[in-house]
């Protein structure tokens, strides 16, 4: 309240102090105007004057010669939003107030996309938010339809339409059963974006290995890798092979190659020897000298 | 002017009798400066005398001194010698200095003694111990030390086929591109965590699992939460754990919070970070013999092998000990001084507090490497 | 002697006034769209954050110093906004915005959680100044949208317009 | 400046003179000098050689002429500590009032040291720059010191010694060793203004003047805001045989009471006591809230000079040079003269001290302050205890054997000065040369700096870094300044030099980047590729290259951005005004008091060099 007191003081102070606030009036403005577009002001100024239009976004400051519509020019006001207009010319000040809107054709999308990698298999595991823009990059905040596709190799696409709010619109979808990567694109009007999704094969199943004397090591050996729908398990992907024998232990791990692993470990009568990757076990082998 | 004369005399005489003393009984931080406890005159009129100015020597990396005094040089080169100290190939060794060193006489006769010398080397990732058992003899009126060199194995020169995997990542750039699409980081879980109450605090072991199909540089944050809800301290794994996992790689960690009491903590909030990193699956450390020594005094050994084709420059293992219910017990590691070539056996021995080490049944190892200049 | 006293008390007045309110922050129940919840203590993170970057752009405008953008602000707002201050020193003229009141509603946080978005009906007074000297104040209410991304540690305006919808 | 230390000194020469070679004659530098009578007298009738001093003004040329051309090429930033001095006074420069800065150990109080040279730098530094203005500072120090040394010799020898021995100053190894190599600022200014305090604590203590009493109590409080050590040991070095000189002069026949004596001194002590503890409250407070009970640090000038030749040549040898020469006349002649005597202990206790850890007199008389000291001040302060005696062996050679012994000792001394410049070169602080601007303009871009970081294997060219930087380091070179736990409680100095420490270093360096997440320590940058097995092990990644990849940048992921350390240790505001306010104006007001209150011209002989040697020479006295 105090503060107010002082501000109303204060600007009661300046206004008798300066004479720039001695009159003011209003301008005629249009309510709306689209972003980028020309538009010109009636000022009934009979004296020169300065225009100026003020908003966080941009601003423009115009000479004004009496009795002539100041006009502004296509694309000299293009940031969207709220603006204040403010024409003074001698001792008067004219004011007005109105609106840039963004343009209805959408320019650009901003396309959030997740994840970029994933297992097959997942249901709504990906995820799209849209963000659409005019060509001045003003957020388009009336509703406007945007349709998202994930395209598969090998299986069907899906598709969703869904109309913006706010500027924003969001899907969900779910990843498919092959590995590859999946074509994850949305569209508003004639302009689209593109994801590239990534669909990774999921944890091992049935890991297998089998084993043979090799001089005086075992050789041991994983069939290939596959995950449960069938899709091989990625190379490099660390697969254990431990052997314990009488109070001892050999421990080795190795990465996948071409979808098998292989390892040399001492042989030991009697030794067990198992196999896991992950949290994923596989089949125990027990060895015997022959 | 007698007064005089004899005044000069008593300053110079002090000034050289306090340099003379300050000589020979060394302050602590000039011997400090001067290598070791010793002062001007060092005697190897004694076993420990003749052992302690080797390992002096040893200490400045007064290689060539240090092999002159030994009884044994003929039955190897300086050459050998300073490879026994520095490691033939670039490794911890290469570039430890000496911290201190105890010398313990073991047994002693009128010509012959035996001396525990024990080394401890400080390095960049910490200290190591070397013990040696040395024969002293007497020549003469001095005693001369017997080293038992440890001379390394030679790698013949060889061409060996690696056709390892390796990860690249190629990164946005820096610019602000929002909605761009950028590489998921790795997705890496918790898969045990355990607190234990010991001596130095509370500390948190567990393992962390890479269970995606890229490599993933990972670290493990704990925050320690009190009754109240309130944080008590949060502590990382820093060098308790293996940093890079490679797809569906375990690493144990271990993270320890010094002076907590077990009783104030209420829960912990553990809190893993993964970043997607450039690596390669080589080099390939298979880790033979592991056994655990039974308590008292139990150690993990066993021996590293590598089988790429590459120097393995630091070698790193950490020990994960599970008891008969497959839940961890403790983790434990150790650095390798040694370089690890190709197809060589290096052995470790890592210590295991006695008390767990009764409760262990079985025991697991990774192992975590550096080379210059290669990936992380 | 007596008339630039004046103006020196009445610019003083003014500026304390501009200085030292505060705005009245009003926040609506969150009517989201989308799968993501947004926790409490995000949204008040947000919402702290986004009434920070309305004070850093009233500073940066009214002083014309880009580098008070930089906290706040990324992408195109932190363009344009900037863009608005090198025309303002360019023509010689300052705006201040001294905030009223905020009525601030989440409307979105995206599935990913990478972006939060707001609307906010606000009502600042905006004074004109150029070279100095003080053009027009007018009280202002408007409608805005706001997107807000996170950064390592807070959250950073993306876009911030005045929408008439 | 130079106008009122030389109207001051020649009054005060005068009265030396006077009183040494009048009233004591039996205590006359001439009874020792080593010429049998005979020989003596046929010298000195012989030669009649010049007696008049030196010109003050051709001295403080001397000095300009060797040491302008040196710090105009700026030389000492080579040295080990220059940089730390520009780095405090960046900090004056900028927020003169607040003494806490961030930019080391995540935040530290500069009231830990005392800030008058810094603060003049960080003045001068708005017309020439911060290195300039370092050198503008270090000249000053040395013309004051070129001043300090005639006044000072002044009490104990006839003027044309002492201003040999000022001529001497210039060419001063010790001085110059400080100045090129180490780089003690504050050392070097605090000296000079100590020495000039101490003919007014002379004249007071005698004369109960009360115009020295002013001028002096100034003059040493300036020092202490110069260097606080320096006062602390000064007083036992050089005050207290200044007093013991008034007690053994006599003016008109009589000594001066005992009961004077003893108020006067204590009147001197207690004001000059409490002017320092007011004007240095903030670092008093500081040191008694945090003590400096860190794990001491090694550091080389504790060595055995004798055990460990390389530093001894470092350490004595260099900041010696020729005046090693000198030793034995020391001796002789010190303890021959009785009115010398105070003197020569003075010398030698500081002698001792300086030799480090040669002899165990330091770690005695320090005790633990032993291991916390650096000893090549004391060997600076013995050498300029020194000086009047090599004054006194000046003038006899040159009295002596002339041109001769002018051709020598300008050899010794230009040999001294040049060797103690060029160790800069030979042994220089930093051995690898190169720039960090790179770093710094990685560090100030994208929003880098809201975290801290360390360098690996920087030397000394953080504190360059740090000036150039806005991010703060969890490093630093001031170490008594340190409060980090990681950092006191190990045995190691700056990080960015820790595998030098050994274990002690290495923990330091183990602990703080293990609790980088509490730091805010994203950043590594490594120049020594030793360290990179420690950073791999403990969960750091190169992320960029500097320098042509001379200079790897490391990061940790997942650490928060720094926050400001809401440290105990962070000065209240009105100790950052009393900072910036009191030992600064300390120094005004020595300047002022000094050029306001003129010394009366008791005598006007006093111009004149007096004439009356030759007739009070005591032959019988003579060494043979």
């Amino acid at each position: 309240m105090k503060h107010a007191f002082t501000f109303l003081i204060g600007v009661t102070v300046s206004a008798g102090a300066l004479p720039a606030l001695a009159q003011s009036g209003n301008l005629d403005l249009p309510k709306s105007i689209v972003a980028g577009s020309a538009f010109s002001i009636q000022s009934t100024s009979s004296a020169q004057g300065v225009l100026y239009i003020v908003g966080p976004g941009q601003v423009l400051k115009r000479d004004v010669q009496p009795g002539q519509p100041i006009t502004i020019a296509a694309g000299d006001l293009d940031c969207a939003g709220h603006y204040l207009a403010v024409l003074t010319s001698g001792s008067s000040t004219e004011t007005g107030e109105f609106d840039v809107v963004p343009g209805s054709q959408p320019a650009t999308l901003s396309f959030l996309a997740k994840p970029s990698r994933l297992p097959v298999g997942l249901q709504s595991g990906i995820s799209g938010a849209v963000y659409i823009f005019d060509a001045f990059q003003n957020l388009i905040t009336a509703p406007t339809p945007v349709s998202f596709q994930l395209s598969i190799p090998s299986e069907a696409t899906q598709s969703r339409t869904v109309v913006s709010r706010q500027g924003a619109a969001w899907t969900d979808m779910n990843s498919g059963s092959k590995d590859g990567n999946a074509k994850f694109v949305a569209q508003a009007g004639d302009v689209s974006a593109t994801r590239v999704i990534q669909q990774v094969p999921g944890d091992p199943c049935g890991l297998k290995m089998s084993a043979k004397k090799v001089g005086e090591q075992i050789q041991l050996e994983t069939d290939p890798l596959r995950d449960c729908s069938g899709n091989a398990v990625t190379d490099g992907t660390i697969v254990t092979f431990t052997e314990s024998w009488n109070g001892g232990q050999t421990t080795v791990d190795v990465p996948l190659k071409h979808g098998i692993a292989q390892a040399e470990v001492p042989a030991y009568n009697g030794a067990r020897i198992s196999v896991a990757t992950g949290v994923v076990m596989g089949n125990e082998i027990r060895w015997a000298n022959q | 002017m007698t007064g005089g004369r004899l005044l000069a005399v008593f300053l110079c005489l002090a000034t050289v009798g306090l340099v003379v003393i300050g000589t020979l009984w060394p302050v602590p931080a000039a011997a400090a400066w001067a290598g070791g406890t010793g002062g001007f005159i060092s005697s190897s009129s004694t076993p420990e005398g003749a052992v302690n100015n080797f390992a002096n020597d040893l200490g400045h990396h007064a290689w060539q001194e240090a092999y002159s005094t030994l009884a044994n040089k003929g039955k190897f080169t300086e050459q050998d010698f300073v490879r026994d100290m520095t490691g033939s190939y670039p490794g911890l060794r290469t570039y430890a200095s000496l911290d201190n060193f105890e010398v313990r006489p073991l047994h002693a006769s009128d010509n012959e003694a035996q001396v525990e010398l024990r080394l401890h080397w400080s390095t960049v990732v910490g200290t190591f111990l070397d013990t040696r058992t040395l024969q002293v003899v007497k020549n003469g009126d001095h005693w001369a030390p017997v080293w038992p060199i440890v001379k390394e194995q030679h790698v013949p020169p060889q061409v060996i086929p690696v056709t390892y995997l390796r990860w690249d990542v190629i990164y946005r750039g820096p610019e602000d591109d929002w909605g761009a699409q950028d590489v998921e980081a790795p997705h890496v879980r918790i898969i045990d965590m355990h607190p234990v109450e010991r001596a130095a605090g509370v500390v948190v072991l567990g393992e962390l699992l890479n269970e995606d199909v890229v490599p993933a540089y990972v670290s493990v944050k704990a925050t320690l939460l009190g009754k109240n809800g309130s944080p008590i301290a949060t502590e990382d794994s820093f060098d308790k754990i293996s940093h890079l996992l490679l797809p569906k790689q375990v690493t144990p960690f271990l993270i320890t919070f010094p002076n907590v009491s077990l009783s104030d903590v209420d829960s912990i909030h553990m809190d893993p970070t993964s970043s997607l990193v450039a690596a390669s699956a080589d080099p390939v450390i298979e880790i033979q013999n592991q056994k655990l020594s039974p308590a008292p005094d139990a150690w993990f050994s066993g021996s590293l092998v590598n089988q790429s084709g590459q120097n393995v420059s630091i070698a790193h293992v950490l020990g994960t000990f599970y008891d008969q219910s497959g839940q961890l017990v403790w983790v434990a590691d150790q650095y390798i001084d040694r370089a690890l070539l190709p197809q060589t056996p290096v052995s470790f021995a890592i210590p295991v507090p006695e008390d767990l080490a009764r409760k262990i049944s079985t025991e697991r190892a990774v192992v975590a490497t550096y080379s210059p200049g290669g990936f992380q | 002697m007596i008339r630039p006293l004046v103006i020196l008390l009445a610019a003083f007045a003014a500026s304390g006034a501009f200085g030292a309110d505060q705005a009245s922050v009003q926040i609506e129940p969150t009517t989201l769209q989308g799968p993501r919840p947004l926790a409490k203590e995000t949204a008040t993170a947000v919402v702290r954050d986004y009434l920070e970057a309305w004070q850093s752009l009233s500073a940066a405008l009214e002083q014309n110093r880009t580098d008070l953008l930089n906290q706040d602000f990324v992408g195109t707002a932190k363009d344009k906004f900037a863009e608005t201050i090198e025309e303002q020193q360019k023509l010689g003229i300052r705006t201040r915005y001294q905030e009223r009141s905020h009525d601030i509603r989440i409307i979105f946080y995206s599935p990913e959680g990478l972006s939060v978005e707001l609307e906010d009906n606000i009502a600042y007074d905006v004074q004109l100044l150029d070279h100095n000297k003080v053009q027009t104040t007018q009280l202002v209410r408007a409608r805005y949208v706001a997107v807000l991304t996170p950064a390592e540690v807070r959250w950073r305006v993306r876009v911030l317009q005045a929408d008439s919808n | 400046m130079v106008h009122w230390m030389l109207r001051a000194s020649s009054a005060l020469a005068f009265t030396k003179a006077t009183t040494l070679f009048t009233r004591q004659p039996g205590a006359s530098i001439f009874e020792s000098n080593g010429l049998s009578r005979g020989i003596s007298l046929q010298k000195l009738e012989a030669v009649a050689p010049s007696t008049r001093p030196i010109p003050l003004s051709l001295i403080l040329m001397a000095a300009l002429a060797v040491h302008l051309p040196l710090l105009l090429m700026e030389l000492p930033l080579k040295s080990y500590d220059t940089n730390f001095h520009i780095f405090f006074a960046s900090h004056y420069l900028h927020h003169w009032f607040d003494p806490w800065n961030p930019k080391w150990y995540a935040g530290f109080s500069q009231t830990t040291y005392p800030p008058l040279p810094q603060q003049w730098i960080a003045l001068v530094s708005r017309i020439t720059g911060l290195d300039l203005a370092y050198m503008t500072v270090q000249l000053v120090a040395i013309l004051l010191l070129v001043v300090g040394v005639y006044r000072f010799a002044l009490l104990w020898v006839t003027p044309r010694a002492a201003s040999l021995a000022a001529l001497a100053a210039v060419f001063l190894g010790s001085e110059s060793f400080l100045v090129y190599s180490a780089g003690q600022l504050s050392t070097t200014t605090a000296a000079p203004l100590y020495l000039n305090a101490l003919p007014y604590l002379f004249e007071w203590v005698r004369e109960g003047k009360w115009r020295s009493f002013v001028k002096g109590a100034a003059l040493f409080t300036a020092a202490a805001a110069a260097h606080h050590a320096t006062l602390l040991f000064g007083s036992m070095f050089f005050a207290i045989p200044v007093l013991a000189l008034v007690l053994i002069d006599r003016q008109d026949g009589e000594r001066v009471s005992t009961p004077a004596f003893l108020i006067r001194t204590v009147v001197m002590t207690v004001v000059v006591a409490a002017a320092v503890a007011v004007v240095l409250l903030p670092f008093w407070i500081a040191l008694i809230h945090y003590p400096v009970t860190q794990t001491p640090i090694p550091h080389a000038s504790r060595a055995n000079y004798i055990l460990s030749p390389q530093w001894g040549l470092n350490y004595f040898v260099i900041p010696y040079g020729a005046l090693i020469l000198a030793l034995p006349f020391i001796f002789v002649r010190g303890s021959a003269v009785t009115r010398l005597r105070p003197l020569l202990l003075g010398f030698w206790v500081a002698f001792l001290v300086g030799l480090g850890g040669t002899t165990p007199v330091g770690h005695l008389l320090l005790g633990r302050a032993f291991d916390v000291l650096t000893m090549e001040r004391f060997s600076y302060w013995a050498t300029l205890l020194a000086l009047p005696f090599v004054g006194l062996l000046a003038a006899e050679l040159i009295d002596r054997y002339r041109g001769r012994a002018v051709a020598v000792l300008t050899i010794a001394a230009t040999f001294t000065c040049a060797m103690a410049v060029a160790w800069s070169t030979f042994r220089p602080a930093d051995a690898a040369d190169f720039k960090v601007d790179s770093v710094a303009a990685w560090l100030n871009r994208d929003g880098h700096d809201n975290y801290r970081y360390v360098t690996l294997g920087f030397g000394n060219k953080i504190s360059r870094l740090s000036v150039l930087t806005d991010a703060s380091s969890v490093d630093g070179e001031w170490n008594s300044g340190r409060m980090l736990p990681e950092l006191t409680a190990h045995g190691g100095a700056a990080l960015t030099s820790s595998k030098y420490f050994n274990k002690e270093g290495l923990d330091a360096l183990r602990a703080i980047l293990d609790h980088a997440d509490r730091y805010g320590l994203k950043w590594v940058f490594v120049r020594d590729p030793y360290y990179e097995p420690l950073l791999t092990f403990g969960g750091w990644r190169r992320v960029d290259d500097l320098e042509d990849r001379t200079i790897i940048v490391w990061s940790k992921d997942g650490v928060p951005p720094a926050a400001p350390v809401n440290a105990p240790q962070i000065p209240p505001h009105w100790q950052g005004l009393m900072w910036g306010t009191l030992p600064f104006g300390s120094s005004l007001l020595a300047i002022f008091v000094v050029l306001a209150l003129p010394e009366r011209q008791r005598r006007r002989a006093a111009d004149v060099e007096p004439a009356v040697m030759d007739k009070d020479l005591v032959p019988g006295r003579m060494f043979s």
